[in-house]
């Protein structure tokens, strides 16, 4: 019952906040965020499932209810975590708290709602990465958004209305697409039960059935392509991320972080349980599409990054390149592929998080983020820029930082992948993405962080408030933990990643 | 009695514990740091040479002592860390501790007596640096040496940037890291290839891959390779991939344009940089993998000549440089392209010798160069001095002495192991054109180097004073003069270390040391020795003039006659009271050299090309990739305009469509059910 | 007896004249004059059938539908009137201000 | 264990059976008898109490009714009444329950709404009158009955959506949905004739019997089932008889345009579900393929709602496109009925009947909302609504949830109904009804989002000083329905039972 104290807490956290007048919500959010904290670090101290979740894995702290039954089918409450949920949770408890501290100096407007809705989306995101029924899972999915929406629309920068609905309507119509490519597998299965686990397990047996003129074979190809455009949109790749830049440069930094630091992560998430998990084959037979797919994403994605001017574009294309790291190790399907993208969900959480913060204090003080409209910031505002620095460098992959083990993680694993056909090819090229993200890092460090100061807005420059430079500081010390001592996570995600290589027969070597 | 594994480890640890201090205390420290961070350099030389002793007595040390992350399964691989002390490694631990020392020490006069913001930092990025690279030094496998890799070059960016608010610094720490990050994504593709294949990364014992690398082309072992490969030629390509790291961080050609903009940075961190922590650094990679190395004689040509041509093309550079620092950054990539050379040409001990006695006497040149720009008050060109013999004698001899090593004038420490490097060249290459081409580039580049040196030398401090502050110099205090006396001992006996051209003309034994050390003979790591080396090489050794003896002799006249030759020329053109600048009598040629044959012009232009690639890619990404989503909602929009405009507003016209919609209705299913048949 | 066919003939035709009225007119009365013909047109069917059935359902069932037409032509009107109040016409096509 | 154990001619019985029927018609004559007896006095408050306390009561009633199995296969079966013409049985007692509950949200809010008004009591008269009606065309069970409570419905209505006397374009609603009403009846009315000639009988499950001997007269009969589905279509706002809804519903006082749009349409819905699948079931082998006919407007309904709607410049105009675009969703219960395979059918119909329940939550809250905005006079079109949500931020969130509701997110109420709606038409085979179904959804969540970033969004651009006056009644009713559509989440499971288990009974 702990995820649902965890759920119900959050939850009701939410609700105080909104309910508080404007000068107390906050402290009280940050306060209330301790306790889904506090409740997550006990998840994992006390965790003691093995296996994944969806494979007949023992699932740790799991509740199944009944909820519905409609159409001859079980809608069920269920929840539960593996090693590959939990560490996602941890990094949306931790994050959202860090997220909600670092909205103290942005957030000026109407606070109680501000903080209410962070509350709010936390507890939804919680709910999606410990959901085991897919309606479960879809409600809080979906749920996440409507939350980010707000965040985006009221808070945002100039054009956050057209930011708003455009990453509203456009991941909309991708879950919709994987709505019902899900529900296309789910009908043509002998079973009445949307229980995660027991839909990949019927579809591992091979009962998949036909869905009107499709055979089954054709049949797991269209839902998987649709399941993965559906999720592709999220995570995003290219060629369907451009909502992703408008979206993050609009948004307050807090939910910058947010959306960059978790909620791409529902993306791949959702590409390791559904596609890769339940239609290994298919992703098996689509491994080079995807693969390139991406590498164009890493390149690409770089490539944007390296034009952008304002800071918080670079990071945000830099995002698209590297969370096409994780595609790359999903599709390897190997042990370190499959472990290392699941790491790299939490590094990456960590390190854009970071990144986005960094940048958040800094147009704090300057209001501006133009790399032309500012340089020597080192000088003024140094621990800010120099944690900065730090993270920019973790971005590039600097060892024993958390970026390193992620992205070695996945070379390693995707290098000798027998799924992938030529691996070693796509590895290669997608690797080349650490050379242009140190490119443009880099140069836009360079630009505005050092050299003689200079500031085109008119605005007095201080050192940062503490409270802006906390949650960065604990961030960068998380990334750095994570990067010398990975195995806090990399051991329990193996556990629960491992089997998915016996859909597969093995995947390297 | 504390393991030896627990010394590399304190080894490691106290510069790092000094970086963490200088980053916490701050303001807090004597000195902004210097204090504690010599006192860590200096723990970790003394512990170092307890190591080198503990080897010397035969005790090595190959374990893990800490496993980052493992696999099970097919991927059952174990990423660690883990100490390999050998006696390279051993001896490697000493020169960087003891120049890490040196230049703690020096700093003290260069950056705390001429008041220099921001101490803490400096020596926080100081200690990093020592701490990476010693790191790196004893490291057992390829994952753990390519992590504290990048490592070195971070602290490099920190220390080459260190004055960021000019704008030069901030550049050059950026052009460093990048121009050696495009070398490192080859280094990391070649781990990651060394792990596919191998399933380990460890450089030493059975489980190694160089071991399993020899057994797989002995067939007695089966690795995995892309495609099904022949593993000769995948041995070569991952060789070859790995040194691209290598050619990166050593700033070999065409990686090397970092380096000389690394002059940037404070003048003691370019001290450490060039002698014994970063440049190295590749060298000492591919000694350390080079039981891998040398099963690939395509990979042990390809490093040769690329070795051999950075000699002499950076060589050529230097001779027209006005910075003293300019002069001496390209003499580095030069000797490292001395060190390659001998790497290449199966020359393993000479090429650690060369890294070894190049450690002392560039950083003696380095500090030297340093104390003149204390006393010039910053001012590096050297047409601005002149006269300084009389002014800093302790530099000055100092400085002659590790010129004269540097330029490989007999008896200096540079003579002997820059000769050892061209013999071993040559005797190997009697059988192998390819590599008496490098033989060639190696033997040009000595009369250049010993040109461009002695053409600094005069300049520098001979001569009449050509400005006033070269009349009143600033005096430097014994941090300078202490360092700069020890490492001009060094660079005058550390040839003693390795008398091979003596043993083997006169037949006295036991005094090439350096030859029996890295040949095990005092204990060592099975596998890891240059006898092992040479079995498995590629390479046979063929002689001149009938004799191993006239061999060398004929070698060693040659070279120094030639280095005479380049010191008589210099001496000829600027030892004279009122030097001219004859290099503009070179003409073109000059501005070409001057233009560093306009290798930065193209890697900029790279940059360049590269960037406008990437606004092309923003444009393509703006107008089309998002031109597409907000045209599928734009014709979404439009088509709802025209859907609406059915809605006339005159009640008459809903009617006329009602009935014309029923009657449509009633015609189609009139037709589908057949009512009027 | 006259056959049943005829008298759904006549219903028809009776039905399109009142439906062609209602497309044609544009007298708000005129209009619901045209209603009452398709109204009745349906009467016709259902007295004829009724007959035909020889039950007694058509013709109750008529009675409901002029009964309800009746009313339907109050509501009309009093629509009507207040069309008139505010447009100052009754023609069905001046009332067009809402529209798309 | 049903309430009502008698045998049928029993008036008493008759009596209870139809007692939330009576209920309401009792509450209109209650309201016409105090402006009778006091015509003087504007006894506003009288009037709507009472009117919201029938409506109440007969919800209530109902729901007992439906919750203790009264009329349902668990409790006895169908009440059949009155030679069959009425019948009281769970889908009748589902639809009361929708018709009653939206009638007592519009009698709660329009007591704000008539603040200044001169006569409430005709007002809620015609409301409750047309409320009774609605509640008889749930219990219709012969095309005579059907016939004469869908014209009892009608005329009221007709009136109320021309209240506004003086307003010309609550008079021009008024005047369209009565020519176009009068034009639909006439077709109905001629259709309703030839099946008769067709089968000699208007009794629903007579003519079920009778389709199958029909013989020549298929044609006939064909032609008559499509102008009685012609009828259908006009009181559900399906095209091509939708031309009346968007010009009524924006015309008409907004309260009347919830009122209009959710009970009116269920009742619609109710009749045209029982007429198609207790009688006309049979003739889809024999005279036409109504399915078909339903899946092509349920097709063009669809689109044409949901693409009508999104460039609206006034909201309540787009929502009341987009009430013509529900009602396709509704029309997939219809279109995926098929010949044989009963439980499929059900299940997609009762879908549909689940589907109205939720709607008429959402719709008429959000229709409320407009009457609220409009109680305070800041402007119809998107831009008016700029910054609302500042200024009322219970009733922008309420808004918000009705919005995400109608789009179908899968955060409220509205998302499980068009989800088994849609599984129900795959699982019946009609895949491409769902597809587009689901496209014009996708459609529809833009312009309910635009709705949001006006009120949440966009800073206000003249003063909203007007929304300082909170009217209780409207707040009330906007409160309750966001309320149940938030909780029509995790309790979606009875409603959609017991709406399973009514249209398992129709096919039955």
């Amino acid at each position: 019952m702990i995820i649902e104290a965890l759920l119900a807490a959050t939850f009701l956290s939410a609700v105080i906040v909104f309910a508080l007048p404007d000068e107390y919500a906050p402290k009280t959010a940050f306060g209330l965020s301790l306790v889904p904290v506090a409740g997550s670090l006990y998840m994992w101290a006390t965790f003691t499932g093995s296996g994944n979740a969806l494979t007949g894995g023992d699932i740790a702290f799991q509740t199944v209810l009944p909820w519905l039954e409609v159409a001859g089918y079980t809608f069920q409450w269920y929840v539960g975590v593996d090693g590959i949920s939990l560490p996602l949770v941890v990094l949306t408890t931790f994050l959202t708290t860090l997220a909600i501290v670092s909205a103290w100096t942005p957030i000026d407007t109407r606070k109680s709602q501000f903080y209410g809705l962070m509350l709010l989306m936390e507890a939804n995101l919680i709910g999606v990465f410990t959901a085991l029924d897919f309606f479960a899972w879809f409600v809080f999915w979906e749920a996440v958004l409507v939350p980010m929406y707000f965040l985006i629309g009221v808070w945002g920068g100039p054009r956050r209305q057209y930011a708003a609905i455009k990453f509203f309507v456009y991941t909309n119509i991708a879950s919709l697409v994987m709505f019902i490519g899900f529900m296309m597998l789910v009908v043509s299965l002998p079973i009445n039960s949307f229980g995660l686990p027991a839909i990949t397990q019927s579809l591992a047996a091979g009962e998949l059935g036909n869905f009107y003129f499709l055979a089954p074979d054709a049949l797991a190809a269209v839902a998987f392509a649709a399941l993965f455009i559906g999720f592709a949109v999220k995570v995003p790749v290219v060629p369907v991320h451009t909502w992703l830049p408008d979206a993050h440069v609009e948004a307050p930094t807090p939910v910058s972080v947010m959306l960059a630091g978790v909620l791409l992560k529902m993306g791949t998430y959702a590409l390791l349980r559904f596609n890769f998990t339940m239609l290994p084959e298919q992703a098996s037979a689509f491994a080079v599409p995807i693969a390139a797919i991406a590498v164009l994403s890493v390149i690409y994605g770089a490539m944007l990054a390296l034009a952008q001017q304002d800071l918080k574009r670079i990071v945000a294309y830099s995002s698209v390149s590297s969370m096409g790291y994780v595609i790359l190790g999903l599709v390897a399907f190997t042990e370190f592929g499959l472990g290392g993208a699941t790491f790299q969900m939490i590094a990456h959480g960590l390190i854009s998080g970071l990144m986005f913060m960094a940048v958040g204090v800094i147009y704090n003080a300057t209001h501006t983020r133009l790399v032309g409209d500012m340089s020597g910031l080192a000088d003024r505002m140094p621990v800010a820029v120099w944690i900065l620095v730090a993270g920019a460098f973790a971005y590039m992959g600097l060892p024993l930082m958390a970026g390193f083990a992620g992205e070695f993680f996945i070379f390693v694993g995707s290098f000798g992948s027998t799924v992938l056909p030529s691996a070693p090819l796509f590895t290669g090229l997608a690797m080349f993405g650490i050379v242009i993200v140190a490119g443009y890092l880099l140069f836009a460090m360079q630009r505005t962080l050092f050299g003689p100061f200079r500031l085109e807005t008119e605005y007095e420059l201080d050192r940062a408030p503490i409270h802006d430079i906390a949650p960065l500081a604990a961030l960068l010390a998380a990334i750095i933990v994570l990067g010398v001592v990975p195995s806090l996570f990399w051991n329990m995600i193996l556990d629960a990643t491992v089997p998915l290589l016996d859909l597969l027969g093995g995947g390297a070597l | 009695m504390v393991s030896v594994s627990a010394y590399a480890q304190a080894i490691v640890l106290l510069p790092f514990v000094s970086f963490v201090v200088a980053l916490f205390a701050r303001d807090n420290l004597p000195k902004g740091g210097a204090y504690s961070g010599i006192a860590a350099t200096a723990g970790s030389l003394l512990l170092s040479l307890a190591t080198l002793a503990a080897v010397y007595g035969g005790r090595t040390v190959n374990e893990t002592f800490y496993t980052w992350a493992v696999g099970t399964g097919a991927q059952d691989w174990t990423l660690s860390f883990g100490a390999l002390i050998d006696p390279l490694s051993a001896l490697m631990l000493v020169i960087v501790s003891l120049i890490a020392l040196l230049v703690h020490v020096f700093s003290l006069g260069y950056m705390n007596d001429e008041g220099e913001e921001d101490l803490p930092r400096y020596y926080a990025g100081l200690g990093l640096f020592t701490a990476s690279m010693l790191g790196f030094v004893i490291a057992d496998n390829l994952l753990m040496a390519f992590m504290f890799f990048e490592l070195v070059g971070l602290c490099s960016y920190l220390l080459i940037g260190f004055h960021f608010r000019e704008p030069g610094p901030p550049s050059a720490a950026k052009k460093a890291f990048l121009v050696t990050r495009f070398g490192d994504y080859f280094f990391l593709i070649g781990v990651v290839a060394v792990f596919t294949t191998f399933g380990t990364a460890a450089f030493a014992g059975a489980e190694s891959f160089p071991h399993l690398a020899e057994a797989a082309l002995g067939g007695d072992a089966t690795v995995w390779t892309p495609g099904n490969m022949a593993e000769s030629t995948w041995f070569t390509i991952v060789g070859l991939l790995v040194l691209g790291g290598v050619i990166g961080k050593s700033a070999q050609f065409p990686l090397h344009t970092w380096l000389p903009d690394a002059m940037e940075g404070p003048t003691p961190v370019s001290a450490l940089i060039h002698a014994a922590t970063m440049v190295a650094a590749g060298v000492y990679l591919v000694a350390r993998m080079y039981g891998f190395y040398v099963l690939s004689p395509t990979a042990m040509g390809i490093i040769a000549l690329v070795g051999g041509f950075t000699a002499l093309f950076a060589a050529t550079m230097g001779v027209v440089k006005q910075e003293l620092k300019q002069v001496l950054a390209y003499s580095t990539i030069s000797q490292y392209g001395y060190m390659m050379l001998a790497l290449g040409s199966g020359g393993y001990v000479a090429a650690v010798f060369h890294l070894t006695t190049h450690a002392f006497f560039k950083a003696l040149l380095f500090l030297g160069a340093g104390s003149v720009i204390i006393a010039m008050h910053h001012v590096e060109d050297m047409w601005e001095m002149g006269g300084l013999k009389n002014k800093l004698p302790v530099t000055y001899w100092t400085f002659l002495a590790g010129s004269l090593a540097l330029a490989g004038i007999f008896p200096f420490a540079g003579f002997w192991s820059k000769d050892e490097i061209l013999y071993e060249t040559l005797i190997h290459g009697l059988n192998e054109p390819l590599l008496l081409i490098g033989y060639v580039f190696g033997l040009l580049a000595v009369p250049v180097t010993a040109f461009y040196t002695f053409r600094m030398v005069f300049l520098t401090f001979h001569g009449e004073p050509r400005s006033d502050l070269a009349r009143d110099p600033h005096p430097v205090r014994w941090n300078v003069k202490g360092p700069l006396s020890v490492l001009g001992v060094l660079a005058v006996v550390t040839g003693g270390i390795n008398l091979v051209p003596v043993k083997k003309v006169l037949g006295i034994k036991g005094i090439d040391v350096l030859h029996k050390w890295l040949n095990n003979d005092w204990g060592g790591i099975e596998g890891l020795s240059s006898h092992h080396y040479a079995k498995i090489g590629p390479y046979e050794s063929g002689y001149l003039f009938g004799g191993e003896a006239a061999t060398v002799i004929a070698g060693a006249a040659v070279s120094l006659t030639l280095a005479l030759a380049g010191l008589a020329l210099a001496w000829r053109l600027y030892g004279v009271a009122d030097p001219a600048e004859h290099t503009a009598k070179l003409g073109q040629i000059r501005e070409l050299l001057y233009n560093n044959y306009y290798q930065d012009e193209y890697q900029v232009r790279i940059a360049d090309a590269v960037r406008d690639a990437a606004s092309g890619a923003d444009t393509f990404d703006q107008g089309v990739v998002d031109g597409v989503v907000n045209g599928v909602s734009s014709v979404s929009l439009l088509s709802s305009e025209r859907i609406r405009r059915v809605q006339t507003g005159i009640v008459g016209n809903y009617a006329l469509l009602l009935t014309l919609g029923l009657t449509t209705l009633l015609v189609v299913f009139a037709l589908i059910g057949g009512w009027f048949q | 007896m006259v056959p049943v066919e005829y008298y759904l003939l006549l219903s028809s035709a009776v039905f399109c004249i009142g439906l062609y009225g209602v497309l044609t007119r544009r007298n708000a009365l005129y209009f619901l004059m045209s209603v009452e013909l398709m109204l009745n047109a349906a009467n016709i069917n259902l007295i004829a059938f009724s007959l035909m059935w020889g039950n007694l359902t058509g013709q109750t069932f008529a009675l409901f539908t002029i009964a309800l037409a009746a009313a339907e032509v109050a509501v009309g009107i009093g629509i009507i009137l207040v069309l008139y109040r505010n447009f100052g016409d009754i023609d069905v096509m001046d009332a067009a201000t809402m529209r798309w | 264990m049903s309430l009502l154990l008698q045998a049928t001619t029993d008036w008493a019985f008759s009596v209870r059976a139809l007692a939330p029927v009576l209920l309401v018609a009792l509450s209109g004559l209650a309201v016409l008898g105090i402006d009778s007896l006091w015509p003087d006095e504007r006894s506003l408050e009288l009037v709507a109490g009472t009117a919201v306390a029938g409506t109440l009561s007969a919800l209530g009633l109902s729901l007992w009714y439906l919750a203790s199995g009264t009329g349902q296969p668990g409790g006895g079966g169908a009440i059949r009444l009155f030679s069959e013409t009425i019948i009281v049985d769970g889908t009748a007692l589902f639809f009361i329950a929708i018709v009653t509950s939206v009638a007592a949200m519009v009698s709660v809010a329009s007591y704000d709404y008539l603040e200044a008004d001169e006569n409430p009591g005709s007002y809620y008269s015609l409301l409750l009158f047309a409320t009774t009606a609605m509640t008889l065309m749930a219990v219709a069970n012969s095309l005579a009955t059907v016939f004469v409570s869908l014209e009892m419905a009608s005329l009221p209505s007709y009136a109320l959506v021309a209240y506004l006397k003086t307003n010309r374009g609550s008079v021009e609603a008024g005047l369209k949905y009565f020519l176009i009403g009068a034009v639909s009846a006439a077709v109905f009315a001629f259709g309703i004739s030839l099946v008769y000639g067709a089968t000699g009988t208007l009794l629903l499950t007579d003519i079920a019997a009778q389709i199958g001997g029909v013989g020549d007269l298929d044609g006939i009969l064909g032609v008559g089932i499509l102008m009685i589905a012609g009828g259908f279509a006009f009181k559900t706002a399906s095209v091509p008889f939708h031309f009346w809804a968007p010009e009524a519903y924006e015309g008409a006082p907004a309260p009347i345009s919830a009122f209009l749009s959710s009970a009116s349409k269920a009742a619609g819905f109710v009749v045209a579900f029982r007429v198609f699948a207790v009688a006309f079931q049979p003739a889809l082998g024999v005279a036409i393929d109504w399915g078909l006919l339903f899946g092509i407007l349920a097709v063009v309904t669809m689109v044409l709602g949901n693409f009508a709607a999104a460039t609206q410049t006034e909201v309540k105009r787009m929502l009341a496109y987009s009430s013509i675009g529900h009602a396709g969703y509704a029309l997939i219960g219809l279109a995926a009925v098929t010949a044989d395979a009963n439980p499929a059918n059900a299940s997609v119909m009762g879908a549909a009947m689940a589907h109205l329940f939720v709607y008429g939550f959402m719709n008429t809250g959000a229709f409320l909302f407009i009457a609220m905005v409009e109680h305070w006079g800041i402007g119809r079109t998107f831009e008016d609504y700029a910054g609302v949500g500042r200024k009322a931020p219970m009733a922008s969130l309420a808004m918000a949830v009705f919005m995400f509701s109608l789009a179908g997110l899968p955060v409220f109420g509205g998302f499980f109904s068009k989800y088994i709606l849609f599984l129900g038409a795959i699982n019946a085979g009609f895949w491409w009804l769902a597809a587009v179904g689901a496209v014009t959804s996708a459609l529809s969540l833009f312009y309910y989002s635009r709705v949001v970033k006006a009120l949440w969004f966009e800073e206000a651009n003249g003063s909203l000083d007007a929304l300082d006056s909170k009217p209780t009644g409207l707040y009330a009713a906007v409160i309750v329905a966001g309320v149940v559509t938030l909780l029509l989440l995790p309790g979606f499971g009875p409603v959609i039972e017991t709406a399973e288990a009514a249209a398992a009974a129709l096919f039955a």
